[in-house]
C-alpha cells in the first residue's frame, strides 16, 4: 500500500541508505588515503623524485621507477585502448549476436578474472622471449595491456550499447557508411561509458605488481629507461620493495611512493574525467 | 569518394576490427596455451581426484598432499565477502550518483572514487592487515591477525568502483524519457530508479558485476598479504585462509625450482581457476540474457 | 523564443466561463530554460469535466505549460518557474506539494511517445502496482485490459502481451502510453498530441474516450489540429511565442476569437 | 650514468633471491660511484625464477637463498651455462616471541622439531605441550612462505628434511608481515630473518636455541652478529649466495664488479642486516673466483648443518 | 498481425497508371519480423517525379513497408524479407548492392523523429560531411540554411545553431530530421509522418515543400491524414494487416475506390 508517508519513508530509505553506503567508501578512501599521508608526507621532496634507489632510506628516490611507470603505461595505453575499442566496436557492431561473438565476449569477461600473475607468465613467455623483447618496457606494457583489455573491451561493449538504435537509423538514412556511423555518432555518444573503463583499465594496470616481476621487471635499477627495450621498474615494484625490507624507514618511503603513484593516476585521471564531462553535457 | 574505394575503406576497417577481436582470443589461447602444457603434466603425477577432492593442500611439504578444496573455499569466501560489500555498496553509490545526487555532486564523488581502484593493490594488502584487521580486532576480539574477513572487505571497497563507475554510466545512459514516463505515473524517485531505470541498464550493470567478481576472484596480493596464506578448508570469515591467487603468486615469485612438481601446481590451480571463472561467466551471461531490457 | 516582442494582452472571451469549478488556476506563469524564457506571464483557469485544448504553432512552448502543470519540467536542470499553479485551490510549487502525489494524480502522455522497455503487459501494469491499485492478478488483468481497451489497442496486442513494447509501431505505441496513464485513473489528464500518429479510426476512438473521460476527469490536450480541438475540446487556449493570447469557449475562439492574431492562426491565414 | 643504447649492451643483469636482493643492490650502489661504474640492474624473481632466467643466458649473475638445485644445475649444464658459485653473506634465522611472553626464553631444536614437524599438525597446539610447566594456551605459529629458501633451511634444520613441516602455521612472503603477526598476539610464535628481529627488537623477543651440541658453544645461545659469524648459532644459520655466469666473466665490467662485490659484501651485507662471512671464509671464496670454479659445493644436497662453509669451501677449492 | 486471413486480391486502379517511368518496382515482398509475417505478398509500382501517399490503419505494415525500401530494416535482427524490390531496374537486395549507396539515394524521415545528440547545426551538416556535398564552409552553410529554410524551421533556429538540438520542441524536431535528409538531396525521399507534430501553417509549408520537391524526386509519404493525402499525393496505396488493398490514382481511391475495404477506410466508417 503505498499512503505518502510510507512512499516518503521509502524514498527516503533508499536515498539515505546511498548516502550512507557512499559515505561509507569516502570514508574508507579518506582513511587509506589519510594513513598513507600521515606516514609519507614529509618524505616527499624534490630529492625523493629525482633520486636512484639507495639501501639508505633517506637518500632513496625512486626516479627511475617513476619514468619506468610512465614509460610502461604509454605502452599500456597505447596497445590496449585501441585494440580493446576496436575489439569492442567489433563485437558490438558487427559481430552480429552469434553463438561466436557471445563465447568472445563471455570469454573477455573471464579474461578479466584470471589473475595478473598468469598474465606475467604468458608475457614472459610471449613477449620477452618468443618476441625476444627481454624484460623491456615495450614487454612490460604489452604485458599490462593485456590485462587492462578485458575491461576495456567489456565497458566499451556497455557504452556502445547504451547509444539507442534510432541514432544509428539517423545516419544510416543519410548514407552514412557503418564505419561512419560508428565513428560520427555512435562513438561520440558512447564516449563517457568508454573513458570510464580506459580510466579503471589504465588504474589497474598502474598498480600492478606481480605479472611484472614475473617478467623480469627490476627492482634496482641505476638510470632511468631511455627507450622501449630498455630494462625498467615501476612505482609499485619499488614500493613492494621497500615495504618488505626490515628497516621502518624505508616504510615511510614506500608511503610516500604511494603518493606520487596516486598523484600520478589523479592526473591521468583528471584528463578522462574532463572529456567525459563535456561529453556527457553534450549528449542531454 | 567512390564506391569501390568507399567499399575498400569500409571492408579494411572491418577486417581491422576483426583483429583487434580476434586478440582476444589469441590471448585466451596463449593463456590456455601456458596452462594446459605444465598442467598435463602435473596431472601425469597427481591424479586428477586427489587433486580436485582432496582436502589437504601441502604441495611443498615433504609428505605433499595436493587437495585444492582449502584453496578453492579460500577463494569462494574471500570473493564472496568482496562481493558482499562491492555490488549493493556499488550499485547504491551509482544510483545515488545517477539518480539522486545533484550533478556537481556526482561530477566529483565520481572521480574520487575511481581512485580506489587505482590505489596498488599492495597498498590495499597492508591497509588491510595493518589498519583493517586491528580495528576489526576491537569489535570481534577472536579475529585473527591473518584472516578472510578483512582482505575481503578491502578487496570489496577496491573493486567497488569499478561497479559504482560503470554502473552509473549505465544508469545515466537511460534516456530521460523513460523517468519521465515513470513520474507521469507518480513513481516516487526510488521506484523509478529500482523499476525502471535499473533494469533498463541492466546490461550494463551486470557487465560491470560480472568485472567486479571477476577481478576478485582473480585479485591477488590483498589476500597473499592480509588472509594468512593457510590453506585451510573453512567457511569461518574470522580464520586465515589462503586463495588460489595467493597461493600462486607465493609459489612464482619464491624459491621453488621451476620444473618441479611443486611449481606445477601453479598451472594446475590457475587452470582450475580459469575453468571456474568461465564457468561463472557463462552462468551470468545466461542470466543477463534473460532478463535484459533493451530500449531504442 | 524572442522576448523582445510587445507583451500581448491576455484577453479571456467575454462569454462567461464554464460552469463547473476550476481545477486549476495560473496565475503570472514565467518559465525559463537557463535564460531563454520560454513562458510569458500565462494567466488561465482550467475547469473541472472539461476538455481544454491547447493550440498554437510549433515551438510556442504547449508541451512546456503541459509540463509545468505536473511539475515534470523539475527534471530538466537549470530550468526555473515564477508565478502560481494552483491544483484544487493548492499551490503545487510550494514546499509542502508532493510531487509524486500531484504527478499520480495529474496524469500525462507525451509527446514522443515512451513506453518502458518491457512488455505490453508491463507496461500497463507498472502504474497499478506502484501506486498498489490491484489487489490481486485478476484484478490487475482486469484493469490492464480495460485500459488497452480504452486506448483502442487491445484487439491488436491481446496475443502478445508479453511481447517487447519496443516492437510495436510508431501509433501502436502512443496508444500504450495512453493505456499506461489511463490505467492508474488520475484526476487530470494531460495529453500532449495523443494523436498525432494515429490513423482516423484510432484518432476516432481517442476522441470518444476523451468525451466519455471528462465526465470524471480534467482534460487537456495538446494538438495541432484544428479540427480535433474543435471537435473534442469545450474550452480552447492559444498560445503564441510563449504567451497565451486567448482563451475562451472553443466554438467562440474558432468562430469570432477576440484577437486578430488567433483569426489567423485557426483560419490558417497566418505566418 | 643514464642508459643510452651503448650502456644497455654493457648491462650488468642480475635477477633472484629476494633475500640476497639487499645485498647485492646495495653494492650495484656503491659501485655506481666507482670508475669502472656500468649500469647494474637487480630483479627479485625468486631463486627459482632467477636460475630460470640465469641458465637461458639472460643474467649475469643470479642471486640465490639456498645452493642450486640439481634440476636447475641440469638444466643449465644443458645451455652450457658455466655457474660459479660464490657464498655472500649469512642469514642468521630468529626464533621470535611476544614480549609478553615470558616463558619461552630458551628452546632446544628438539623441541622446535617436536613443535613444528609435520607430526605436530593438530597434536601439538598448545605451549604446555611442548615444555611442562609453559601456559595451557593455545600456540599461533608464523613462518616464512613455504616456497622459500628460509623455509627449506628451517625445516631442513629444524626437522631434519627441507619442507617436512606442520601446515597450520600461518605464513608469508614478507617478514615484516609476520613481524606483525607475533607482535600482536601474546602466544605467537614464529621465525624469520634476524634483520627482522633487528629492526622491531620493541615488539618482538628472541628465543635463544640450544641445539645441545657443546662444540658449537655450551647451552641455549642467542643469534647474533657475533654467535652466527663465529658458528655457535647453529643451526639456524644459512649462507646467500650469488652465482655467476662464467663466460660473462670475460666482460671486464662483470669482472670488476664481482671483484668489488667480494671486496664489499663483509661491510654491505651488515648494513642491511645479514652477518658478513668471515675474513677467511671471504678469502677462500674469493679464490674461488679467481680459480672460476664452476659447480657447487653442494651437489650431494648434503645438509649445510653437517658442514660449515669454511669446510665446504675448502673441500671444493 | 493475424495472418489467417483471407488474402486480398490487390487490384490496381483500372485507370491508366501515371506517365512517369517506374522508379521503384515492388514484386511479391513478403516481411517477416522472426517468425510474425508484418507485409504479405505487396506487388506495387512507385512513379518517379510522383508523390505517393500510404495509407491504412496503425499497425498496418506501412512504416515496415517503407524501410524495406532503404533496407533500413537489415538493421533490425532476425527479420527477413523475400520478393523483389527493383529501383532503377536494379534489385537492392541483390548482393551487388551497395547498401550505403542506396540509403544515400533513397532518404528517409523516420515516423519518431531522432535529431542527433549534437547541435542543430551539426544534426543538418553530418550528412553533407560524409558524402562529401560541400567543399568549404561557405557552401556547407549556404546548403545547411536552404535546407532549414526548406523545413520550414529556420527563422525559428537561425539564432541557435550551435545549441543541441534535444533543446527543441517536439515539431522542432521533426522538421529538422526533414532538413536533414533533404540537405543531401536523395533520388528518392520516404517520409514517414512527417507532418504528425506540426501545426497546420508548418504542415502547410512542408506539404507546399513536396510540391515543389516532386519535380526532381519520387516521394513516398506515410500519412494517416487522409486531406493531407488527398492534397499532396498523385498515387495513394491503401494498406490493411500487411497487405496492399488497393493503390491507384488518389482522386480515384478517395471518390471511387475499388474495394469495399478502401471505402469504408477513407469515408471513415470503419472499423
Ligand atoms: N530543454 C530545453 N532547453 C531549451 N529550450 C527548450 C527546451 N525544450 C524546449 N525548448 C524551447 O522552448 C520553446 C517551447 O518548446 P515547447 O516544446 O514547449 O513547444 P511546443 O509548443 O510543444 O512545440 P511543438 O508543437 O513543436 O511540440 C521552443 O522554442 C523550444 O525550442
Ligand atoms: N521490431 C518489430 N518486431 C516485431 N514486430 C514489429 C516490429 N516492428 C513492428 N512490428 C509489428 O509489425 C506490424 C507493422 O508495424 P508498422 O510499424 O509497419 O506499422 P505502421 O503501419 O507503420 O503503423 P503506425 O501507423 O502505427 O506507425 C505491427 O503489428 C507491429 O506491431
Ligand atoms: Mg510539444
Ligand atoms: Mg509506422
Amino acid at each position: 500500500m503505498s499512503t505518502r508517508a510510507s512512499r516518503l519513508a521509502g524514498d527516503r530509505l533508499l536515498q539515505t541508505m546511498s548516502i550512507l553506503v557512499l559515505a561509507l567508501s569516502l570514508v574508507a578512501l579518506a582513511a587509506l588515503l589519510y594513513d598513507i599521508w600521515s606516514d609519507g608526507w614529509y618524505r616527499l621532496d624534490w630529492q625523493f623524485i629525482t633520486s636512484l634507489p639507495s639501501r639508505r632510506a633517506a637518500s632513496a628516490g625512486i626516479y627511475p621507477a617513476l619514468v619506468g611507470s610512465l614509460y610502461v603505461l604509454l605502452v599500456t595505453a597505447v596497445l590496449a585502448v585501441p585494440l580493446g575499442i576496436g575489439a569492442a566496436v567489433y563485437l558490438e557492431e558487427y559481430g552480429g549476436g552469434g553463438r561466436f561473438a557471445r563465447l568472445i565476449e563471455i570469454n573477455i569477461a573471464n579474461l578479466a578474472g584470471v589473475p595478473s600473475i598468469i598474465y606475467g607468465l604468458l608475457g614472459l613467455s610471449l613477449f620477452v622471449r618468443a618476441f625476444q623483447m627481454g624484460p623491456s618496457v615495450l614487454a612490460g606494457g604489452s604485458t599490462l595491456a593485456l590485462l587492462a583489455l578485458p575491461v576495456v573491451i567489456l565497458s566499451t561493449r556497455e557504452a556502445l550499447r547504451t547509444v539507442p538504435m534510432s541514432a544509428r537509423e539517423g545516419s544510416y538514412a543519410l548514407g552514412a557508411t557503418q564505419w561512419q556511423t560508428i565513428w560520427h555518432q555512435v562513438l561520440p555518444s558512447a564516449l563517457p561509458g568508454i573513458l570510464t573503463g580506459l580510466i579503471l583499465a589504465m588504474s589497474r594496470a598502474i598498480g600492478e605488481t606481480a605479472p611484472l616481476i614475473t617478467i623480469g621487471a627490476l627492482a634496482y635499477l641505476d638510470f632511468a629507461p631511455s627507450g622501449l627495450m630498455s630494462p625498467f621498474t615501476v612505482l609499485p615494484i619499488q614500493i613492494y620493495n621497500w615495504v618488505s625490507l626490515p628497516q621502518p624507514a624505508f616504510a615511510e618511503n614506500a608511503a610516500a611512493g604511494i603518493i606520487v603513484l596516486l598523484v600520478l593516476l589523479l592526473t591521468l585521471n583528471a584528463v578522462a574525467v574532463v572529456l567525459r564531462d563535456r561529453f556527457q553535457k553534450a549528449r542531454q | 569518394m567512390t564506391r569501390t574505394s568507399r567499399r575498400w575503406t569500409e571492408w579494411t576497417i572491418e577486417r581491422a576490427l576483426q583483429a583487434c577481436a580476434a586478440g582476444s582470443v589469441l590471448i585466451t589461447v596463449g593463456i590456455i596455451g601456458v596452462l594446459v602444457f605444465e598442467t598435463v603434466a602435473f596431472f601425469r603425477e597427481v591424479p586428477i581426484t586427489d587433486f580436485l577432492f582432496g582436502t589437504v593442500w601441502t604441495p611443498q611439504f615433504s609428505d605433499a598432499q595436493f587437495g585444492v578444496l582449502p584453496l578453492v573455499t579460500g577463494t569462494l569466501l574471500v570473493s564472496a565477502i568482496a562481493m558482499a560489500v562491492a555490488l549493493p555498496a556499488g550499485l547504491l553509490s551509482a544510483i545515488y550518483l545517477s539518480e539522486y545526487a545533484p550533478a556537481r555532486v556526482r561530477r566529483v564523488v565520481k572521480p574520487v572514487l575511481e581512485v580506489l581502484a587505482g590505489v596498488p593493490t599492495v597498498v590495499y594488502g597492508y591497509f588491510a592487515l595493518l589498519f583493517v584487521t586491528p580495528l576489526l580486532q576491537t569489535v570481534f576480539p577472536t579475529l585473527s591477525s591473518f584472516n578472510a574477513l578483512s582482505p575481503g572487505l578491502v578487496m570489496g571497497i577496491m573493486i567497488l568502483p569499478l561497479v559504482s563507475s560503470l554502473s552509473e554510466d549505465a544508469l545515466h545512459a537511460v534516456p530521460t524519457g523513460l523517468r519521465e514516463g515513470a513520474y507521469a505515473l507518480g513513481s516516487t524517485r526510488m521506484q523509478t530508479a529500482l523499476r525502471v531505470v535499473v533494469p533498463a541498464a541492466f546490461s550494463g550493470i551486470s557487465a560491470s558485476f560480472i568485472l567486479a567478481m571477476s577481478r576478485a576472484i582473480g585479485e591477488t596480493m590483498i589476500v597473499a598479504i592480509a588472509a594468512g596464506q593457510q590453506p585451510r578448508l573453512t567457511g569461518n570469515p574470522m580464520s586465515p585462509v589462503e586463495t588460489m591467487t595467493a597461493y600462486i603468486v607465493q609459489i612464482s615469485m619464491g624459491d621453488t625450482p621451476t620444473g618441479s612438481i611443486g611449481y606445477r601446481t601453479i598451472f594446475a590451480v590457475g587452470m582450475l581457476l580459469f575453468v571456474m571463472t568461465f564457468t561463472l561467466n557463462l552462468a551470468s551471461d545466461w542470466l543477463r540474457r534473460r532478463f535484459r531490457e533493451e530500449y531504442a | 523564443m524572442t522576448t523582445s516582442l510587445r507583451p500581448l494582452v491576455t484577453r479571456t472571451s467575454d462569454s462567461p466561463g464554464p460552469t463547473t469549478p476550476v481545477k486549476i488556476g495560473v496565475t503570472g506563469l514565467n518559465f525559463f530554460y537557463g535564460q531563454k524564457q520560454a513562458l510569458t506571464d500565462l494567466t488561465i483557469n482550467l475547469h473541472a469535466n472539461i476538455v481544454t485544448a491547447f493550440i498554437g504553432p510549433s515551438g510556442c512552448g504547449k508541451s512546456t505549460f503541459l509540463r509545468t502543470l505536473n511539475r515534470m519540467n523539475d527534471i530538466i536542470p537549470s530550468t526555473r518557474v515564477e508565478g502560481r499553479v494552483l491544483i484544487d485551490g493548492e499551490d503545487i510549487y510550494s514546499s509542502s506539494t508532493d510531487v509524486v502525489d500531484l504527478r499520480r494524480r495529474v496524469g500525462m502522455v507525451f509527446q514522443k511517445s515512451n513506453p518502458f522497455p518491457k512488455s505490453i503487459f508491463e507496461n500497463v501494469a507498472y502504474g497499478l502496482r506502484i501506486n498498489g491499485l490491484a489487489r490481486n492478478r485478476g484484478e490487475m488483468e482486469g484493469r490492464i485490459e480495460n485500459s488497452l481497451k480504452a486506448a483502442a489497442i487491445w484487439d491488436e496486442v491481446k496475443d502478445r502481451l508479453t511481447e517487447s513494447a519496443q516492437t510495436l509501431s510508431g501509433g501502436q505505441q502512443q496508444r500504450l502510453c495512453i493505456a499506461r496513464a489511463l490505467a492508474i485513473q488520475p484526476e487530470i489528464l494531460l495529453m500532449d498530441e495523443p494523436a498525432s500518429a494515429l490513423d482516423p479510426i484510432a484518432t476516432q476512438r481517442i476522441e470518444e474516450l476523451i468525451y466519455q473521460l471528462k465526465v470524471d476527469y480534467t482534460i487537456v490536450i495538446v494538438t495541432h489540429n484544428m479540427q480535433q480541438a474543435a471537435r473534442v475540446s469545450d474550452q480552447t487556449a492559444f498560445f503564441w511565442l510563449g504567451q497565451l493570447v486567448e482563451s475562451g469557449p472553443t466554438e467562440k475562439l474558432f468562430t469570432n476569437p477576440a484577437e486578430k492574431l488567433t483569426e489567423d492562426y485557426v483560419t490558417g491565414r497566418f505566418g | 650514468g643514464d642508459g643510452s643504447s651503448s650502456t644497455e649492451s654493457s648491462i650488468i643483469a642480475i635477477d633472484g633471491s629476494s633475500t640476497v636482493f639487499p645485498i647485492t643492490a646495495a653494492v650495484a650502489e656503491e659501485f655506481r660511484g666507482t670508475n669502472a661504474a656500468a649500469p647494474v640492474t637487480v630483479g627479485f624473481s625468486g631463486t627459482g625464477g632467477g636460475f630460470k632466467k640465469f641458465c637461458r643466458g639472460e643474467t649475469a649473475i643470479s642471486n640465490a637463498s639456498r645452493p642450486v638445485s640439481t634440476s636447475e644445475l641440469e638444466a643449465c649444464a644443458q645451455a652450457s651455462i658455466g655457474m660459479i658459485e660464490l657464498p655472500v653473506a649469512y642469514d642468521g634465522l630468529a626464533v621470535v616471541v611476544n614480549p609478553k611472553n615470558s616463558w619461552a626464553t630458551s628452546m632446544t631444536v628438539a623441541e622446535l622439531k617436536k613443535l613444528w614437524q609435520p607430526e605436530a599438525q593438530g597434536a601439538i597446539m598448545k605451549w604446555s605441550q611442548i615444555r611442562p610447566g609453559w601456559p595451557d594456551e593455545a600456540i599461533s605459529l608464523y613462518g616464512p612462505g613455504v616456497d622459500s629458501g628460509t623455509f627449506d633451511y628451517f625445516t631442513e634444520a629444524v626437522n631434519g628434511k627441507s619442507k617436512a613441516s606442520r601446515g597450520d602455521y600461518t605464513s608469508s612472503e614478507n617478514d615484516n608481515i609476520l613481524v606483525q603477526g607475533v607482535a600482536g598476539d601474546e602466544f605467537a610464535l614464529g621465525f624469520m630473518g634476524l634483520a627482522y628481529y633487528e629492526e622491531n627488537q620493541g615488539r618482538l623477543t628472541l628465543v635463544a636455541v640450544d641445539d645441545e651440541d657443546p662444540d658449537n658453544g655450551a647451552g641455549p645461545i642467542l643469534p647474533s652478529f657475533d654467535t652466527v659469524r663465529n658458528g655457535t648459532y647453529r643451526p639456524l644459520s644459512r649462507p646467500l649466495f650469488i652465482y655467476v655466469n662464467s663466460a660473462e666473466l670475460a666482460r671486464p665490467e662483470v669482472a670488476q664488479f664481482l671483484d668489488f662485490y667480494l671486496a664489499n659484501t663483509s661491510a654491505l651485507s651488515k648494513e642491511v642486516g645479514y652477518v658478513s662471512l668471515t675474513d677467511a671464509e671471504l678469502e677462500l671464496v674469493k679464490a674461488r673466483l679467481a680459480a672460476r670454479t664452476v659447480g657447487t659445493m653442494f651437489a650431494d644436497h648434503a645438509a649445510q648443518s653437517s658442514m660449515s662453509l669454511t669446510e665446504l669451501l675448502q673441500g671444493h677449492q
